[in-house]
Formats: C-alpha cells, structure tokens, sequence
C-alpha cells in the first residue's frame, strides 16, 4: 500500500500553479474580449496608468497575503493609511517636520499602527479579525481627531514626483510596488520565514512545538502590513496631492478582494504573492476595461462581484488540498 | 483464511450474527486501503481487530459505522442487508463508535459532548437539560469516573479525560454493537482496568464489541475472537483461546520480531538535564530530578498526574513560574520551544496530529520544520538539501512513504510518529523528551521505536520517556519515575521497579480515586 | 433572562454566579455604568424618551446582528448583509408606494432575504466556497445591482401605514425595541433547546465530528444564513419604515456594524461559542457609547476615535475573562 | 461651538444685514484652466461626461436630469453620468481617469476634494478634453468653467435669517451635517458662523454633529440633540438633502414640530410631507436641475468658442443670461427657498 501510496503526494505546489495559471487564463481572455470592443485599452500608456492608479492598494495585497496565510486578517489597513496620510500632512504642516522626516514619520506611525495590532493579538491573543475590526475604527478615528476635518496642500512641487512623475517612462509608484512583489514573492516561497508563514497558517501549535518563532513572525506580518500602509499613504497624499482623514477608507475590502481571488485561502496555509498579483490586475484591469468599454460604474462592480465568485468556484472544483487538511 | 473465521461462527450456534461484513472493498485516491474484507461479530462477542498501522482497521470500521461507503462488499445487522450512508443511520441501527481521533467540541460542555446528535427531548422536542446532565452523572458512575462533572467544558480537560468523554458518548446510546478505534491509547492501566469491567459488563448483556489495540496484552484479556488485516487484506480471524501472540505478530507482521524491549545496558555520562524545584501551575508543583548522558528516565503516573505538562515546561512551550533548569550543568532560562530546541532540547509530544505534525504539509517539510537553520542560508532554503535531509531521515527510520513529497495527514499512525521523531533527531540534540512515543502504534513498529531509543542512547543522547504503558516504562528504562498530582511520588532504579512498585507509587495511598481532582 | 444567558456550555446547577462571570454580565454591567456615569454628568440622558430613543434608532442593528451571531458561531461570517439590507429595503418601499397591500409589503423583504441568504448558504456548504469569498462577492453584486436598477432614485411620499416603526403599543413600547427583544428571546431560547440550535455549536466548533454524531454541518450552515437571511429581512422592515424617505442604496458600513456588535456580544469569530443575548446587549452598548459621547460633549472631531478606543477595550476585557475562565479549568 | 473657518482656511465674507446685494467685487481676471489641443467641435455633435461626487443621491440624480433636459434641447450634445457609489475622492479620480483614456469631448464634475481632483482634471486639459464643473469646485486652474449654484455667502445668509425668523434671534441652534472634511458643507457652515456672527449676534450656536451621507444615522443624531439640549434647542440646520428631512423626521418624531425650527438644504420630494405638516416652514436649495442644465449649456459654449476668458456673460437657454463672477465662475442665482405654496410645484 505505501506503495500505491505514492500516488497520493502533496498537490499544494502543483495546484497552486494550476490555480494561478487558471487564473491567469481567464485573465488573458477578458483582456483578449475587452481590447476587441475598446482600442485604448491594450495600450502601454492606459496599461502604466493602471499600474499607477493600482499601486495603493497593490503595496497593502502584499502582507495581507502573508497575513492571510498564516489564518489571521487585517481589516484596518484602510484606516491605517488615512491615519498615516493625516500624520504626514500634519507633522509637516503643524509640527513643522521638513517634508522628508514628515513623511518618514508617518510610515513610521504606520508600522507602530501595525505592531500594536500584532502585539494584541500575539500577547493577549485577540483573535486578528475582531483586533483589526476595533483598530478599523479605532485608527481611524484617530486620523479624524489628529486632521481636525482639515486637509493639508501646497505641498511642494518635487513631492509629486512619486505619485505623478516617470522613470524610464514608467510610473515611479510602480517601481516601488514592482520591488514589492519581488521581494515579497522570494521571501514567501524561498525563505525559513515564508515556510513559518505555511506552518503556521496549517498548524500554529505544531509551529510553536517546532521550535519555530510564531509570536515574533505574526508580529512582524503586523508590522509590516503597517509599514506598508505608510508607504501606501506617502504614494496617495503624492498622487492627489492632499491628504484628508477619510483617505483609504473601504480599501481593506478591496485588499481582501484581490488576495482571496489569487487563490490564498481565508483558512490559511494555502496561497502564493504571484496568485495575489494576478489577483490584483485581474481587477484593475476588469474594472477599466468595463469603464472604457462603456458599462458604468454600478455595473462593474456587479461584474467584479461575480468574477470573485465564479473563479474561487472553479478554482476550489480543481483541488481537494482542504480535505486532507483538516 | 477467512472461511477458518466463519467456520467458528457456525460452531457458536444457531443466533444468526449481529454483524456479517463480507468482500468490503475500499479504494482511496491512490490507495487500496482494504481489500475483500469478511469478518463476523456475535452477540456477546468481543472481536478483536488486529494489524499494523495503515492496515485498514480504522478504514473498515468507519465503513460499518457509516463514515465511508464502501466500494465493494455487503454489511448485515442480524442478516439483514444495510447499506449506512451516514453514520446516523448506523446508530439507528444500533452501532455506536469510538472513533480512533478524538471528535469533541472543545467549547461545549462534557453532558452535550456526550449526547450531541442524540439528546434527551422534552415534550415538543426541546432539549431536556437536566436529564442531559443527569443521565451523563449515571454514566460517570458507571465508569466510576469521579474527576469529571457534566458541566466541564471539554477544552480544559486533559488528553486522557477527552478519550473518557469518547468513551462515554459510545456508552450513552446503550448500542448493540460498540465499535472501539483504540479506546485505551490515552488511558494508564488504572483507567484500562475500569473500561474492561465495563466493557465484560456489556458483553454479558449480549452487547457485540469490536475492539481495535495494539496492545497484544489487552487482546488476549478481553477477546473472543481475533481478525488480522495486513496491508488492507484480510489474513485470517482466530479464537483467541486458539492462538498466541507469536502468531498474530507473524499474521500482522509477516515476520518474527524478536524482542518488543532491545533495552540494552550503555555507559551513563555526565548530566545534561537537571531540573530543581520546578513549578508552573496548575500541575508542575516542584519538581526536581536529573537526567544524564546515554541514560533513559522513564517517567510514570496516572493521566493527569502532569507529566506531559512537565515536559512542555522543561520545553519552554508553557514556561515555568520558578525554580530552575541546567543543561549540561549551566543554567538555562527557557521560555519558548524555540529557546529549548536552541540548546538541543528536542519534544516529541504526545498528540501528535496536534502538536507534533503539520499534516497537510509533506514528509520532506515536516521533516525539516525543526531545522529549517540546517538547510538555509542567510534564511534561504536550499531546496536539495532540504530533501536530501528528508530522504535520509525516510531511510533511516524505516517511514513507509511513496516520496517525500508524500502528503504527512494521509500516513498511518506509526509512520507520522517515526516522522515527528526523525524531525527532531535531524536537529541532532542532547536532550530527547518523548511523550507517549508508542502511544497508538503497531508492535512492529514499536519495536522500531524502542530499537531507535536505544542506538540513541548509546550515541550518548540523554531520554526522558513519558509513558502510560508500563510495560514499555519497566522494558525500556534505566531509571523509573512516578509522577503523581503534579510532584515526583517516586523514584526506582530498573532493578527493583516491579510493576507492583510501580502502579503503588501511581496510585498513591488514597489508591481507588486516583487522578487528579480536574 | 440569566437561565437564557448563562453560555450553553454550562450545566443547570449555580447559574447564577456563572451568569455574573459571563459576556452578558460584563455587557449590562457597562450599560448600566455608562448610563449612570452619564447620567451623573447631564441627567437628561437618563430621560426615558433618551434611553428608548437610543434602543428604538438601532433596534435593526440588534436584529441583523442575531442573524449574524448564528452565521459566525456556525464558523462563517457575513459582510453582504449591510447591501442586502438595501436592496430589500428599497423592495419594499417600491412595493409599498406602488400601493400593494401592506401584509405583502412588510413580508416580502423576509422572503427575498431568506431567498438570497439560502442561495449564498448553499454555495457556502455545498460547493464549500469560503464564506468570506461569497459573501464579498455578494456584496458588491447586490450594492452595484441596487444603483443600476433604481439609478439611485430615492423612494418618496410612502403611505403612512408602512412607517411599522411609528407604531408604539399602549403609547409608550415602540414596536421596533418590541420585535427586538421577542426576536432576541426567540433566538436565544431556540439556540439553546432545540436540536438545530445546539447543531450550530457543533457545526462551527467541529464540523468533522458532528458529521459523525449525526448532524449535517451542510444542512446546518444553509439554514443558519437562511434564518440570518430572515433576520435581515425583519431588520430591514425596522430599518426602513423610521423615515418618510428610502434611500435607495446600500447603507454605509452597516455590515462592519452589525459584525462589530456580534464579536463585542462574545460570539467567537473561530465559532462555536456566543449568545444572541449578547450581540443584542452588545448593539445597545455601543449605540449607548455613540449617544453618550454627544451627551459628554466630547470632541466630534474625537468621537469616532473614543468610540472606536471603547469597543477595543470591551473585547479586550472579555477575552481576558475568557482565558482566566479557561486557565481557571 | 468650535471655530469654523470651512477647514480650508479661506477668509469668509458675509453678506450685509439687509437685503442689499453684496459690495460687487472688482471684476476679477479669467483664473481658469487653459484646454490644449481640443479638437474645433463648434457647432459639431460631442459627448460628455458627467462625474458627480458620488451617483444614487437624490440631489445628483436632478442634475444629472437638468443635463439630459438640456442635452435634448441642444441636440447636438450626449452626456452619460457616471461615478462612484460613495463620495470617495479617489474613486471619482479613477473615473475621469478612465474617460478620459476612453476619450470624451468634455468632462463634468462635482468634486469630492478641489485639491486632490486638480491632477487629473489637468491631465484631461492636457489631453483637449473641456473641463466644467458644478456644484462642488475645483482648484480654478484645473477646469475651464464653474458653474456656481449660489455663492457660499448667499446660502449662509439664506439659512440663518431663515432660521433667526423662524426661532426667534436670541435661541439655540445646532447643525446636523455629512461630515467635517465635506467642503461645500464646511464652507457653508463657515459663512453661516460669520454671518450668524455679524447680524445675528444673539443666536446661539449649540453644537455640529456628523451624519455621513446616512439618513438613519442622521435620524439617530439630530434625535440625540433633541434629547440632549430639550427646550434650550430651538432649531436644526441640515446641511445636507439627506441630513434635512432626517432632521424633520427626528423633530416630528419627537412631536416638537413648531418648537423646534429645522431649516436645511434639502430637495422637495423628500421634505414635502413635513413641509405640508408645517413641521418645516422653509427649505433652502438652487434648482439642481437647473444646476445641470447649465451645466451642460456652459460646456456647449465653452465647446462652441462662444465662452472664452473675459467674457461676462453666457446664454443658458431657458434660464436666459447667467453672469460671470469672481474670474471663471458663473452664477446660477441666488437661492431658492421651498415653501409650502411653491413645493408642490417641484418634483425632483
Ligand atoms: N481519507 C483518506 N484518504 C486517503 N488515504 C487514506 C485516508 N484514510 C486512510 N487512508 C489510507 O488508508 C490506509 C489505512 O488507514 P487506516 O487509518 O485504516 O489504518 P489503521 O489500520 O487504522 O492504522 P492505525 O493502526 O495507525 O490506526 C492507510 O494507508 C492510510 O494512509
Ligand atoms: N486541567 C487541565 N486543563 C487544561 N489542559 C490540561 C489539563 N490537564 C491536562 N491538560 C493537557 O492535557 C495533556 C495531557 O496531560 P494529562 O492531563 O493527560 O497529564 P499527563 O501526565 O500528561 O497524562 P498523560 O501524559 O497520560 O496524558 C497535557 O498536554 C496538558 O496540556
Ligand atoms: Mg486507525
Ligand atoms: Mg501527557
């Protein structure tokens, strides 16, 4: 029989590829549909502003994914980057910070936003999702209080330059999300921390009794789904050149949104930075491409609701990995 | 064979058998998991199910109590064609199962575990709590269990009282036949003893019993007939008064094995775990004792008696309160597993499925989990080692895998126990605490296990094995300790730890209500 | 009161002192303190009108927070019901203006509800679609559904017999808090005996063994988002019928919400544990918070922080008392 | 109350006591946006979009018809409304962003944030797409034209003598609004607390609350400061067409109709059953719809070469002449007030 057993192996890698692939080929054809109806959407120049409008919430996907595959969530990353947005605005404005520090403070506020999130939920163990739905309001009430409802400008001219200048004709918000990816995805599939990841997300308590550091890995994922908040708050207040209290609000859905569709499973241990990528275009660029294409608003994201659906659905029909799991 | 097995039927006489299951085929992805299985249960018989791990017994009884369907093949209730397609069918039917994992709801509360599914109604078919709670205390009694009360929530309890609580909920639903997956894997002898007078009790009231161990001694105790699978097929079925242990190890095993205890004497070196007044509430209260080099410690006590606890003390998983540790003669401060694994400090606990494994991970990531140091660089995985690592491991403990790559969650028992141990020794400690190392595994590889400890030792690795089976505590150590509520009651070199001694020391003087006051 | 309370997980005898260790018990010990405490500060709070004022503008939070209690302790969780809430408000309102019989209107929001909740439940239990996956698909297909149909025109000049909030027995029990606490007692009571209650437990504590005692988790988990689909819908009759206008697109937040008052109420998010009871407390706490902090004249720009600090500490609190309970064994 | 400068620190300038029409500011220079490389359409068929803050309110919903009424009287001219389900900025960002790739010969808006629209309303300049935008501004050097339904000063002066008449000029008063961050909202609240300042001295202001866009949440906090001040509050304002009838709900619920005053931006439809039971005597508001039927008549100029910088006037169709002010605004009128003889007559 161990022999026969062989048969049985571990599909995780395989399935993952075939979800991914899977995804990326529906993907391709409605991309393929939708540049037949519309000629200005497959055009470098559409498809670049794209990555640029994609990038905020694109840079928070990247820890939400680790955070998803170790089971936990994180709902505030919205209100974390409003928070950030105003603590940047307002260290430079009120408190007289020059911009640099300004902003560098702000993500720092950030990552403090994300490890008190971690701390809670390693030391006291708050369950992630109730811990991040308090913080959610929490954090951004903070953001409300702090602005006093007032927006910062004038900010000067060089500070755009991240949200609305060019490199090598690419946007420069881009670049930044580009290095993202990379080192996300190498960290999750090549790393001792990325296997931490997957063993905590199957089996927390065998990690622990593995000797392996489950406190300190969550609560850096925390942290650094914070940072990332900052860094995404820096990109917006530069891309729309105010900051207000009510910046990223929702974001966290949307988030959540492209990191399930790319295949990471909400039970954790399952999922890839790759999945979440083309997660995160398949949106973006299903969104646009309806909007070029003439159907409203409204009815993308009836589209974009179905897509969520549909796709999981096919998806999960390829794989029996939860089965075995439990 | 198997006709030997229904000719013994003919001869009990005229009563047509409760249970007739016959050419039951059963294929998962991959796996013949069983293979034209007959077997035959008679009112008032305790039939035995024999066979190493991965042999099928689980497979088949969740087949009879309608958890799987089976392939091929027909099961009769008093020869009446069944087919159980959930297993609420089969308790209708009069089958009530003890699973081999335990299937409790941790928040919920003992009474409710015991009767989910089938609680009393009141009129209108409200749930009738009170007589949940009341019919649960009758049941307790009957057992003679006095450290459990129906209102205790299931997640607080220990191992050996969730296996009680299974237990219970069998009885619960007075079945005709009762189908027990290894009920006595977590339980001491104290409790063991309890259960057969419970279960002769039964028996003379006509009820059918199958009854699955590895423990060849409660086999031949409690059995009437016994029926052996090896690898999915059916070998043979014996009368018990027929047979001997030899055979039925040669029909399970396909071969002799020559000794279940190789304890062979090595030089002992200087201490590498000393322990002094160790305490972490509510079940350390003060321990002290020493391990060294080379030497095994067995350390004994009746279910709850803290040992486990002990263990993930010293092994920073639940860190101590105070006192103190020394490894190797320099004191220690322990506050996590990953503190206690970096000085060489390695746990192989008790529940496994829990504690030990990350089963929807594969053999080769299991296998590295506790070193994952030893096969990265600058936290990078090195791929090729890592499964060269894995390979290594497969080969030397014998783990009988198709690869590496082998999902952990769908080997059998004893091969994801070589698997959490292999993990640890890969991490080549100095201090190798084993909780429960044989606790649900086939004699074969029990003899493995047991080998394995030895070499070991004689490598100069320090042991301290937790073990409710004495007999495996008096084969295999050098010293035997006696936990009990939480202290060390007693100490016995290997010569003069008699089973008498030994169960003495456990019990305490208060002797009948043993265990601890959960 | 304290016998419904008391959590399931516990035998008849002192029930009593077990309520006094309970979420329940921490929850109306901080109304009760709040209320006093604000009391003390501007004792118009404490007015009858202010206090059932309070209830009555969230009675349809409480409501859609028992159908979500049941979802979460079954081991799932909801966020489409905010949207639902929407849609099936504006049916209603359509239907009433459009002159059909009252009974209908104020049925048919139970009915859809129940229609489309079962759908999701059953995409969740049977082709085991992770609940959160479903739902925020629904969501965004109900919200972007909603405008597209009604171009967001707002539903005006509705008859007077549709405002069922208006309605106050003997002139002073609104009915909105009436069908709030009967819905709550209801619940809690079925949850606790009756057989498919207890099955929630079982399936959102261990799905695999109540399989094997007998219970269908899947027949569990598309009648407990049916029944969540119901509560929805009752939600919705108190929801809509408070103004003489329906908005017609989805209400802000109300999922997070209603989330929010379930967790504050004890319903642990890993399933199997919580009581209706609570998540109702829980809804009037937090209104309570929300009201208070005007009464204190607490900064509006520091509102939402101070509110959103309290609820924090609430479920802090609880989870602290939780693991002294268990460590205590 | 806290101080109120409209959160954007712009200087308020409340209009005088009396009726006189405001000191006519020195004509300002054309402070607009310059469109680059627009095709000629005069005179041609083109097509427009329309981007308010946020689609399925019922205020959005009139301009959006004013500018369908008008599309089909100019006959030459197609507009599509489009936009976010929630007054998000970056939303409505993303969605001239995709018209503008898809292509368009004009864009309408209703900004969420002046500032942060400006970027991809230049962009759309840039790329020969004419920018309009109504109800809410923009930075004036990111459109072409504003088309402004009143000058904040205008409403402010509207709502507080409404309310000083209908209280009483030495009463309490507080405000129920969307929120702090809303613009229009803030800076009407700032004049209002000038103007009240200047002429009504003795009014007190009690309190500002936010209620989001939310009527229920609305309901809930104008309740809440009913309970709270009792007979000390003498009138509610609501700032916003969904916070005013929540407002009117709030107080008939209450059964103080009469006693306390509620005076509020809001379209008729839903004030209508107050407004007939007398609970509310005046409800201020422009015609939204002729909001977005001049909205779209400007575009067409604009289009047409027949509005260029400096001009001082435009013809709007049926609502004839409308004048140029302070640079690249033009002003629809002064407000309109809703009365129980005249709401009958409006159905938006
Ligand atoms: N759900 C499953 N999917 C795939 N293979 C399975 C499944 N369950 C069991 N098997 C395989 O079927 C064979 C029999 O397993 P089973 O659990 O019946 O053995 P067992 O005799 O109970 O062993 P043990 O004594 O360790 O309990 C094993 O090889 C196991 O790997
Ligand atoms: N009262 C308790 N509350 C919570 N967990 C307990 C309790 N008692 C035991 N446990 C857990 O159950 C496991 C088994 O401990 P147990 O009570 O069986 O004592 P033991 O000496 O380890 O007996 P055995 O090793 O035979 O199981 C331990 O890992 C411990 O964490
Ligand atoms: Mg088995
Ligand atoms: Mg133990």
């Amino acid at each position: 029989m161990a022999v026969l057993a062989t048969e049985i192996r571990s599909s995780a890698p395989r399935w993952l590829i075939r979800h991914e692939t899977l995804l990326a080929a529906i993907l391709a054809v409605a991309l393929a549909i939708l540049c037949v109806f519309n000629e200005n959407f497959l055009t470098i120049d559409n498809l670049l502003n794209q990555g640029r409008l994609m990038t905020e919430v694109g840079l928070l996907a990247l820890p939400m994914t680790f955070i998803i595959i170790t089971g936990g969530i994180d709902l505030s990353v919205g209100s974390i980057v409003g928070l950030c947005a105003i603590i940047l605005g307002y260290s430079w404005k009120n408190l007289g910070f020059p911009l640099p520090l300004a902003v560098v403070f702000a993500v720092g506020v950030g990552g403090v936003a994300g490890f008190v999130n971690g701390l809670m939920i390693t030391r006291v163990r708050v369950p992630p999702l109730i811990m991040t739905i308090a913080t959610l309001a929490l954090y951004r009430g903070l953001a409300e209080g702090i602005s006093q409802a007032r927006s910062v400008r004038n900010y000067p001219e060089w500070f755009f330059f991240l949200g609305q200048g060019e490199w090598l004709g690419v946007p420069m918000q881009l670049w930044i999300l580009l290095a993202g990816i990379v080192a996300a995805g190498i960290v999750l599939d090549r790393t001792t921390f990325g296997r931490t990841l997957y063993a905590i997300g199957h089996n927390e308590t065998a990690a622990r009794f593995s000797g392996l550091p489950v406190d300190r890995t969550k609560l850096i994922i925390y942290t650094l789904s914070g940072l990332a908040a900052g860094v995404s708050a820096w990109v917006l207040v530069s891309r729309v050149t105010t900051t207000r209290s009510d910046m990223g609000t929702g974001y966290e859905l949307d988030v959540i949104a492209a990191v399930v569709l790319g295949g990471t499973s909400i039970f954790g241990g399952v999922g890839t930075i790759w999945g979440t990528v083309i997660g995160l275009v398949m949106i973006q660029l299903l969104k646009n491409g309806l909007a070029l294409t003439g159907v409203k608003g409204d009815a993308t994201i009836i589209v974009i609701g179905a897509v969520l659906i549909a796709s999981t659905l096919i998806a999960s029909s390829l794989h029996g990995r939860r089965e075995v799991a439990s | 064979m198997s006709d030997a097995g229904s000719a013994v039927v003919q001869e009990d006489g005229a009563t047509p058998p409760l249970l007739a299951v016959s050419g039951i085929e059963k294929f998962f992805p991959g796996v013949r998991a069983l293979s034209n299985v007959s077997f035959e249960v008679a009112p008032g018989e305790v039939h035995a199910l024999l066979g190493e791990n991965g042999a099928g017994k689980s497979t088949l009884i969740k087949i009879i109590s309608g958890v799987y369907q089976p392939d091929a093949g027909t099961i009769n209730v008093d020869g009446q064609p069944f087919r159980f397609l959930s297993p609420d069918d089969a308790r209708r039917a009069g089958i009530a199962t003890i699973y081999q994992e335990l299937l409790l709801f941790r928040d919920l509360s003992v009474a409710e575990n015991v009767f989910m599914g089938h609680a009393p109604r009141r009129r209108g078919g409200w749930l009738d709590w009170k007589a949940m709670a009341a019919r649960t205390e009758a049941l307790l009694a009957s057992l003679e269990i006095t450290d459990l009360t129906p209102g205790r929530i299931v997640g607080s309890l220990s191992v050996g009282n969730r296996q009680r609580v299974e237990i219970l909920r069998a009885l619960s639903q007075d079945a005709r036949l009762l189908i027990m997956d290894e009920p006595t894997a977590a339980l001491t002898e104290y409790d063991v003893t309890r259960l057969f007078d419970l279960v002769r009790r039964l028996k003379s009231r006509g009820v059918g019993i199958i009854y699955i161990s590895h423990r060849m001694d409660e086999i031949f105790q409690l059995a009437d007939r016994v029926t052996v699978l090896r690898d999915g097929a059916h070998v043979g079925t014996r009368k018990v008064a027929e047979t001997s242990s030899a055979e039925l190890v040669q029909m399970m095993v396909g071969r002799q094995i020559e000794s279940l205890f190789p304890k062979v004497d090595v030089p002992i070196g200087a201490p590498v775990l000393e322990v002094r007044d160790l305490v972490r509430r509510p079940l350390t209260k003060g321990i002290s004792l020493t391990v060294r080099a080379g030497e095994i410690v067995g350390l004994a006590g009746l279910v709850g008696s803290g040992r486990s606890e002990l263990a993930q003390t010293i092994f920073g998983a639940t860190p101590a309160e105070s006192g103190q540790i020394l490894i190797s003669g320099r004191s220690v401060e322990i506050r996590s597993p990953a503190a206690a694994r970096a000085l060489g400090i390695a746990y192989v606990p008790e529940d496994r499925a829990m504690q030990g494994l990350v089963r929807p991970m594969t053999v080769r990531e299991n296998f590295s989990l506790a070193s994952l140091g030893r096969v990265a660089r600058f936290g990078f995985i090195d791929s090729a080692a890592e499964a060269r690592m894995a390979e290594a491991g497969v080969n030397r403990f014998r783990v009988r895998t198709g690869s590496v790559e082998q999902v952990v969650g769908r080997l059998s028992g004893g091969n994801q126990q070589k698997i959490v141990l292999g993990k640890w020794l890969a991490n080549e400690p100095k201090l190798l605490i084993l909780d429960e190392p044989t606790r649900g595994i086939d004699v074969g590889a029990k003899a493995e296990i047991h080998r394995l400890m030895c070499q070991l030792a004689a490598q100069g690795l320090a042991i301290l094995m937790i073990s409710s089976e004495l007999p495996e505590v008096l084969g295999m150590s050098d010293r035997v300790l006696v936990m009990r509520e939480g202290r060390l009651a007693a100490e016995f070199a290997r010569a003069d730890a008699t089973p008498e001694a030994v169960g003495a020391a456990m019990m305490g003087s208060q002797g009948a209500d043993a265990g601890r006051a959960a | 009161m304290s016998t419904l309370a008391i959590s399931p997980a516990q035998s008849g005898d002192g029930r009593a002192l077990r309520w006094l260790a309970s979420q329940e018990a921490l929850l109306s010990f901080a109304i009760v303190l709040i209320a006093v405490l604000v009391g003390l500060y501007n004792p118009r709070f404490l007015a009858t009108r202010n206090l059932t004022d309070i209830v009555l503008g969230n009675a349809y939070v409480a409501v859609a927070a028992i159908g979500m209690s049941l979802v979460i302790v079954s081991g799932n969780i909801d966020i489409s019901v905010g949207s639902l809430i929407g849609v099936l408000a504006t049916i209603s309102g359509s239907l009433a203006v459009a002159g059909v019989p009252m009974v209908l209107v104020w049925l048919t929001p139970l009915v859809v509800g129940v229609l489309v909740m079962a759908l999701q439940g059953a995409v969740v239990a049977y082709l085991r679609i992770p609940s959160i996956v479903v739902t925020l698909g629904m969501l965004s297909i109900l919200k972007g559904g909603l405008i597209s149909v009604t171009g967001g025109r707002w539903i005006t000049d509705l008859p007077q017999a549709f405002h069922l909030a208006d309605i106050e027995l003997f002139g002073l029990l609104p009915m909105p808090v009436l069908i709030m606490v009967t819905a709550t007692i209801l619940a809690a009571l079925w949850m606790r005996y009756s057989a498919s209650g207890r099955a929630i437990y079982a399936t959102g504590g261990n799905a695999e063994a109540a399989r094997l005692c007998g219970v269908s988790p899947r027949r569990t988990v598309l009648m407990v988002f049916a029944l969540h689909g119901l509560f929805a819908g009752i939600a919705t009759l108190l929801f809509a019928t408070q103004l003489k206008v329906i908005q017609s697109t989805v209400p802000p937040n109300l999922e997070l919400t209603v989330i929010t008052a379930a967790v504050v109420g004890g319903v642990s998010i890993l399933g199997g544990v919580g009581t209706v009871i609570g998540s109702t407390l829980a809804t009037i706490l937090i209104a309570e918070i929300a009201s208070a902090l005007v009464f204190i004249n607490v900064s509006p720009y520091w509102i939402h922080a101070v509110q959103g600090g309290l609820i924090l500490v609430t479920v802090i609190a609880d989870i602290l008392r939780r693991r002294r309970r268990q460590v205590g064994g | 109350a806290d101080k109120w400068d409209g959160a954007d620190d712009l200087p308020t300038s409340p209009l005088s006591c009396d009726a006189s029409p405001a000191a006519a500011a020195a004509a300002k220079p054309y402070d607009g946006g310059k469109v680059t490389g627009a095709a000629d359409k005069a005179g041609k068929p083109i097509t427009l979009v329309d981007v308010p803050k946020l689609i399925g309110i019922g205020y959005f919903n009139a301009t959006t018809k004013g500018m369908q009424d008008a599309a089909k009287e100019l006959g030459n001219v197609k507009v599509t409304t489009d936009g976010p389900t929630e007054a998000k900025i970056d939303e409505q960002i993303k969605f001239i962003d995709n018209y503008i790739t898809r292509g368009v010969d004009g864009v309408l808006f209703a900004a969420n944030d002046p500032v942060a629209i400006a970027p991809v309303l230049k962009k759309a300049l840039s790329k020969g797409i004419h920018v309009v935008g109504y109800d809410a501004n923009a930075q004036p050097d990111a459109r072409e034209w504003f088309v402004n339904q009143a000058e904040f000063n205008g409403i402010a002066k509207a709502m507080i003598d409404a309310m000083a008449k209908e209280a009483g000029e030495d009463k309490g008063f507080a405000i129920v609004t969307s929120t702090f961050t809303t613009p229009n909202q803030a800076r009407w609240i700032a004049e209002m607390s000038a103007y009240a300042a200047k002429c009504h001295p003795k009014l007190k202001w009690l309190e500002t609350v936010e209620a989001q866009e939310d009527n229920v949440l609305s309901l809930n906090q104008a309740t809440t400061l009913i309970n709270k001040y009792g007979d000390k509050l003498a009138g509610l304002f609501g700032m916003t067409s969904v916070a005013t009838p929540a407002s009117a709900e709030a107080v008939t619920k209450a059964r103080l109709c009469g006693k306390v005053a509620v005076v509020g931006l809001a379209t008729p439809n839903a004030m209508k059953p107050y407004v007939n039971a007398g609970c509310v005597k005046s409800v201020v508001l422009w015609n939204p719809v002729d909001l977005g039927y001049a909205a779209t008549y400007v575009m067409r100029a604009v289009v047409d070469g027949k509005l260029k910088p400096g001009a001082t006037s435009v013809e709007a169709g049926k609502l004839g002449k409308l004048n140029v002010i302070n640079g690249s605004e033009i002003l629809l009128g002064s407000p309109f007030i809703f009365t129980k003889d005249n709401i009958k007559d409006f159905d938006f």
